[in-house]
């Protein structure tokens, strides 16, 4: 066991990925330093033909990597925040997503892509958004979101394995943090998703960034006698429900914790199969909480109000207790 | 330039095939045999066959939604490319993709696409690729006049550009975008300009003449297999039909056609080679029956292939999950 | 009254605007025909100058109206069909949604966005695709979406003359289905919902094209003595809640029926609403009812299975009566 | 060109209030006081000012993330400005944009933006608009050497060309797009040479020239003015502050930058100035001694005004929806 940040374990398990296969390399704008410097220890080791810094060009990033997948190789892309994915949304969606099953099945492109989510750091507007359930809702995609350095190595190693184009979701505001991490690094299969704390009386749903600050509110609310159970997908597609509903069996109360604007998030998916599928478990109703409906406020203020809360979980576990 | 004599004709058997393949196609769809969009290249077969006519099987091309012209000058078989078109299970994508996404990956076929310009980046991530595996092939991306306004174009050139990629790009100047004359959507006549704004090469020929798409073409890709970078390419040529079957073409004239069709890359290069002696008229009768034969076989053989099963819709989203049939 | 097309009302709807206002106009590619013929006849009544044909543009179509609708006038632009509007997600999401929040409501954007959306006309992947959910997501804009002539007219109206970016979208499959429509014509505020059908057994909440597949099931159950309510949102944001948590109060169960990808749909934000704040109404499981989760495919057998039926509703009603 | 000596110390106001500012903005994060991406236009002065000087309050402007040059040229006020980037109330966008968004369509500023190359085409749609509307207004559209590489750049070029918009595209080119030097990013020098690709004037200036910006952007903004269609205008320049604050600048030399200091476009301004005895050291003293007071009061004003209330978050995304409160 080491310590180790998120940043840096994204870092390492990317080389891993690296050394193991020479077909995997990374491109995308100035990651030979990186703004988060999350990639500048593969530019040392892996120089420039292997960790490319590409022009202001995520159109190209994206749709090159597409092409590249399916020549060969298996392009890492990093797009430096989630927000610019905007810009490459054919190349994703239209093209990486739906090439396989438009070509009957006759091609495979392993792809992954990078991406800095999130809010926190007084980042604004387009610098902050969490837009993963864009891509759970296109068919030909998965869709990893890791929450702690160890899920990082876990997931990063599967997904550079996958066959299928993998969007990561990274949450900047976790790349400091630091974490335990095994010494011998192994995948994390997609599709499993961990019950990061256990307990009896409620089920905590959160994802990235919203997992630590559930571990917190589960701290807090354990004094009061409440005990929580904290579920992390992990893989928000392929999506474990087994274990989701596993516990609801069990809790009967359900709180969905997610970074997006909560109209339309992620969440609402998991809350509607929920209501599908596990309805006869639930006691009380789900209670989803997100980000607020606005676009990311650049005011400390305003964006600590705009962002899920410990004590937003806490307010919301007590109200369905 | 000197092309061989066999080479000359199998030019001509690829673009016959390809004339003889697209009339029929316009011809069933008017039947309602045919649905869906469906583009035809009947007149601009001399720039795809001059150009592939310089690739091996392990290059690669991006193709456009006019895209059966450039399967069949790569390679493509017309029995799935038929079948494909009617839907049905025995097709190239298996009734998935239809005249728009048609593909042979095998044959270095990246596909048919039915986004305008959605080609460039990915013609540019197969040159990425094979310089990255120091390999000697080649990519070429065709794309129409008016795919040349689309961001792609220029983010493509520009990364292809500054990283050498062996990629060329071919622009198939048919003077229209859907029903837009190249006049009202751009303010330059030849596309081949743009190249300036990269640094690289660019070209115009007359893409109506065979020996000019196959002399450009094989100079600009034996440059970037050689690591000389990216090309643009410009073959300026004309479709005869609608911008897709059905189009009632009232933004253009008759007169305009007729004109065009005097031109014709086909009639051209037949002429060409029977007044060198490259080929007589018995030989070149044999083989335009061989390929109607073959087509006509080809419509046989998609009309006689079943349709797909309505679950495989479930399948090949991934290569491991298979979705969940309806309940 | 007189009977329209859903494309003819469109039309009418978009020149009764135009006559209105001077400020108004339409732009996008091959408008002055038209590939659904809708705009065609706008630009025989208006001309080159008020319905402007583009080169292959949607990203400068789509900034361009932006940056129109900030400087004094009120564009509509279109994007030829919903697929295409992958090319353009930074200029609305980035850009049109965000301005005048992050501006601090210092502008205003009335700026209107067509899109041809749905499947069923063997258009494949690339052309026939329902991406409301992309856009109810995100803070900033509103989604209308008419699923009768009447309608189209009422909501373009109100489209027209709002002051911030409003996305329309219409389901192709219905261009040229023909309803009546009011002699004069008049807004539909947005935000309102219609019961389409009354009924008390189930409430079915349908959109777009599948409102009528709703209705055609309802008249079918009717023959079994099963009564079913329609309720058809029209506009997806601002979304009317209390008009489709009445019918559940009422019927105690509900069918969403859309068009789009089931994962992640729009309806599953609908549903993750009832499970929120109607819980209690509720005396079965949700039931969701959408197109299979792959791209849409050619082959019109496997069109036909990908899209949701009328047979699937009438199941739905069934398993849960 | 003659330039009234009036506007001359117009000129030099704003580009010393520029520089006044930015160096404030840099002392102010390096201290902690400010949060968030922070990018100075240090250095660059001459483009703003020398463009902006050629606008009325009615023209409008598009600016980059790198925009308060842009916003102080175009006329923005500076206490409301530093107020924004200390995210208060009172700040041109009640704290809810911060730097990479601050507007003030009041003046014609259709603000920063946190996206590169998303003014492309926001510029041209308000050429557009003057165009439709009939009016003698002109938009101009900052961008940078690395924001010429979008897509956004080609389709809004093209789309202005085939209309003649009244549209000037200014690139500044600082030689590097964050921390990639042009000669990695694009394989041209000149990026006016692009201007051939749709038919329309390129100009290449030394942007670190006042007379030369001047000069080239009057001449620009006319010809859109009286219907002459865009202009794309390079000027080269360079910026002395990293990228954005914070920035360790390990990707280019000392040398580098004192080498462009010696260049220095407010330094080289006031040298002709005096030398010219356009205006004399005195004059010149006071108005830098009260710029200076001025971004003091500004900093004073923005520290004493009020952080917005939490639930003022809610409002302002539509003109007529308020956001529902946490419960
Ligand atoms: C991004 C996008 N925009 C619009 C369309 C609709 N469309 C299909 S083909 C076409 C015209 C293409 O013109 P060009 O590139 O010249 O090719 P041609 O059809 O002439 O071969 C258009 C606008 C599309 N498929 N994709
Ligand atoms: C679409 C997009 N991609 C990437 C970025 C990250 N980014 C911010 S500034 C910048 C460099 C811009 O370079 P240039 O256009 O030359 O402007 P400069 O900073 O030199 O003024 C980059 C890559 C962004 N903000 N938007
Ligand atoms: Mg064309
Ligand atoms: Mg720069």
């Amino acid at each position: 066991m080491k310590e180790m940040t998120y940043g840096k374990a994204i870092c390492e398990a990317i080389a891993y990925e690296m050394r193991r296969d020479k077909s995997v390399f990374v491109l995308g704008e100035d990651v030979s330093i990186g703004v988060f410097g999350v990639t500048k220890d593969l530019f040392k080791e892996f120089g420039p033909s292997r960790v490319m810094d590409t022009p202001i060009t995520e159109t190209a990033i994206i749709g090159a990597a597409v092409g590249a997948a399916a020549t060969g190789v298996r392009p890492i892309a990093e797009i430096m925040f989630m927000d610019f994915i905007a810009v490459a949304m054919d190349e994703i969606v239209n093209q990486a997503a739906k090439m396989r099953y438009m070509f009957g099945g006759k091609i495979t492109l392993p792809l992954v892509i990078r991406c800095a989510a999130g809010a926190g750091i007084q980042a604004a507007g387009q610098h902050s958004q969490s837009l993963e359930a864009w891509f759970t809702h296109i068919p030909g995609l998965k869709v990893v979101y890791p929450s702690t350095p160890e899920d990082a190595i876990g997931l990063y190693l599967s997904a550079i394995r996958d066959d299928n184009p993998v969007i990561v979701v990274e949450n900047k505001s976790l790349y400091a943090v630091k974490g335990k991490v095994e010494d011998e690094f192994k995948p994390i299969p997609l599709g499993r998703a961990e019950v990061k704390r256990e307990g009896d009386d409620v089920t905590i749903f959160a994802t990235g960034a919203c997992v630590s600050k559930a571990m917190m509110a589960a701290n807090e609310l354990e004094k009061e006698n409440i005990n929580c159970e904290i579920i992390d997908p992990r893989t928000l597609f392929p999506f474990d429900k087994e274990t989701l509903f596993k516990s609801i069996e069990k809790t009967n109360k359900v709180i969905l914790v997610t970074e997006e604007n909560k109209r339309g998030a992620f969440s609402a998916e998991v809350a509607a199969l929920i209501a599908e599928e596990a309805f006869d478990y639930l006691d009380a109703p789900i209670v989803r909480i997100g980000a607020i409906n606005t676009p990311v406020p650049f005011s400390k203020v305003l964006e600590e109000y705009y962002l899920p809360s410990v004590e937003d979980i806490k307010k919301a576990v007590k109200s369905i207790m | 330039m000197k092309i061989s004599t066999e080479k000359l004709i199998s030019i001509y058997e690829k673009m016959f095939r390809i004339r003889a393949f697209e009339e029929k196609v316009g011809e069933l769809f008017a039947k309602g045999k045919l649905a869906g969009f469906v583009h035809c290249y009947v007149g601009e077969e001399a720039v795809a066959v001059g150009v592939c006519q310089n690739l091996d099987d392990k290059d690669y091309i991006t193709s456009t939604h006019r895209g059966h012209g450039h399967l069949i000058a790569k390679g493509g078989i017309t029995k799935y490319m038929m079948a494909e078109l009617y839907g049905k299970s025995t097709g190239y994508c298996k009734g998935k993709g239809g005249s728009m996404h048609i593909a042979d990956a095998s044959k270095g076929i990246l596909g048919a696409n039915g986004i305008v310009g959605a080609g460039f980046p990915i013609a540019t991530g197969a040159g990425l690729s094979f310089k990255y595996q120091k390999t000697d092939q080649v990519a070429v991306c065709f794309f129409g006049d008016g795919a040349s306004n689309r961001g792609t174009f220029h983010e493509s050139l520009n990364l292809a550009s500054i990283w050498d990629l062996p990629v060329v790009y071919v622009c198939e100047n048919n003077m229209y975008g859907e029903f837009t004359p190249q006049s009202r959507h751009q303010k330059i006549n030849n596309i081949s300009d743009r190249a300036a704004s990269y640094g690289i090469t660019g070209v115009s020929v007359d893409g109506n003449d065979i020996f000019a798409v196959y002399e450009a073409a094989s100079l600009a890709i034996d440059k970037a297999r050689k690591g000389g970078g990216p090309t643009l390419l410009e073959c300026k040529t004309y479709r005869y039909r609608g911008h897709f079957e059905g189009d009632p073409q009232e933004y253009r004239t008759k007169e305009e056609i007729e004109d065009w069709r005097r031109k014709d890359p086909i009639i051209k290069l037949k002429k060409h080679l029977l007044e060198n002696k490259i080929c007589d008229e018995t030989k070149i009768n044999k083989l335009e029956e061989n390929i109607n034969k073959e087509i006509l076989e080809a419509v046989e053989f998609a009309e006689e292939s079943p349709n797909p099963k309505p679950e495989e819709a479930l399948e090949n989203v991934y290569t491991d999950i298979i979705e969940e049939a309806r309940k």
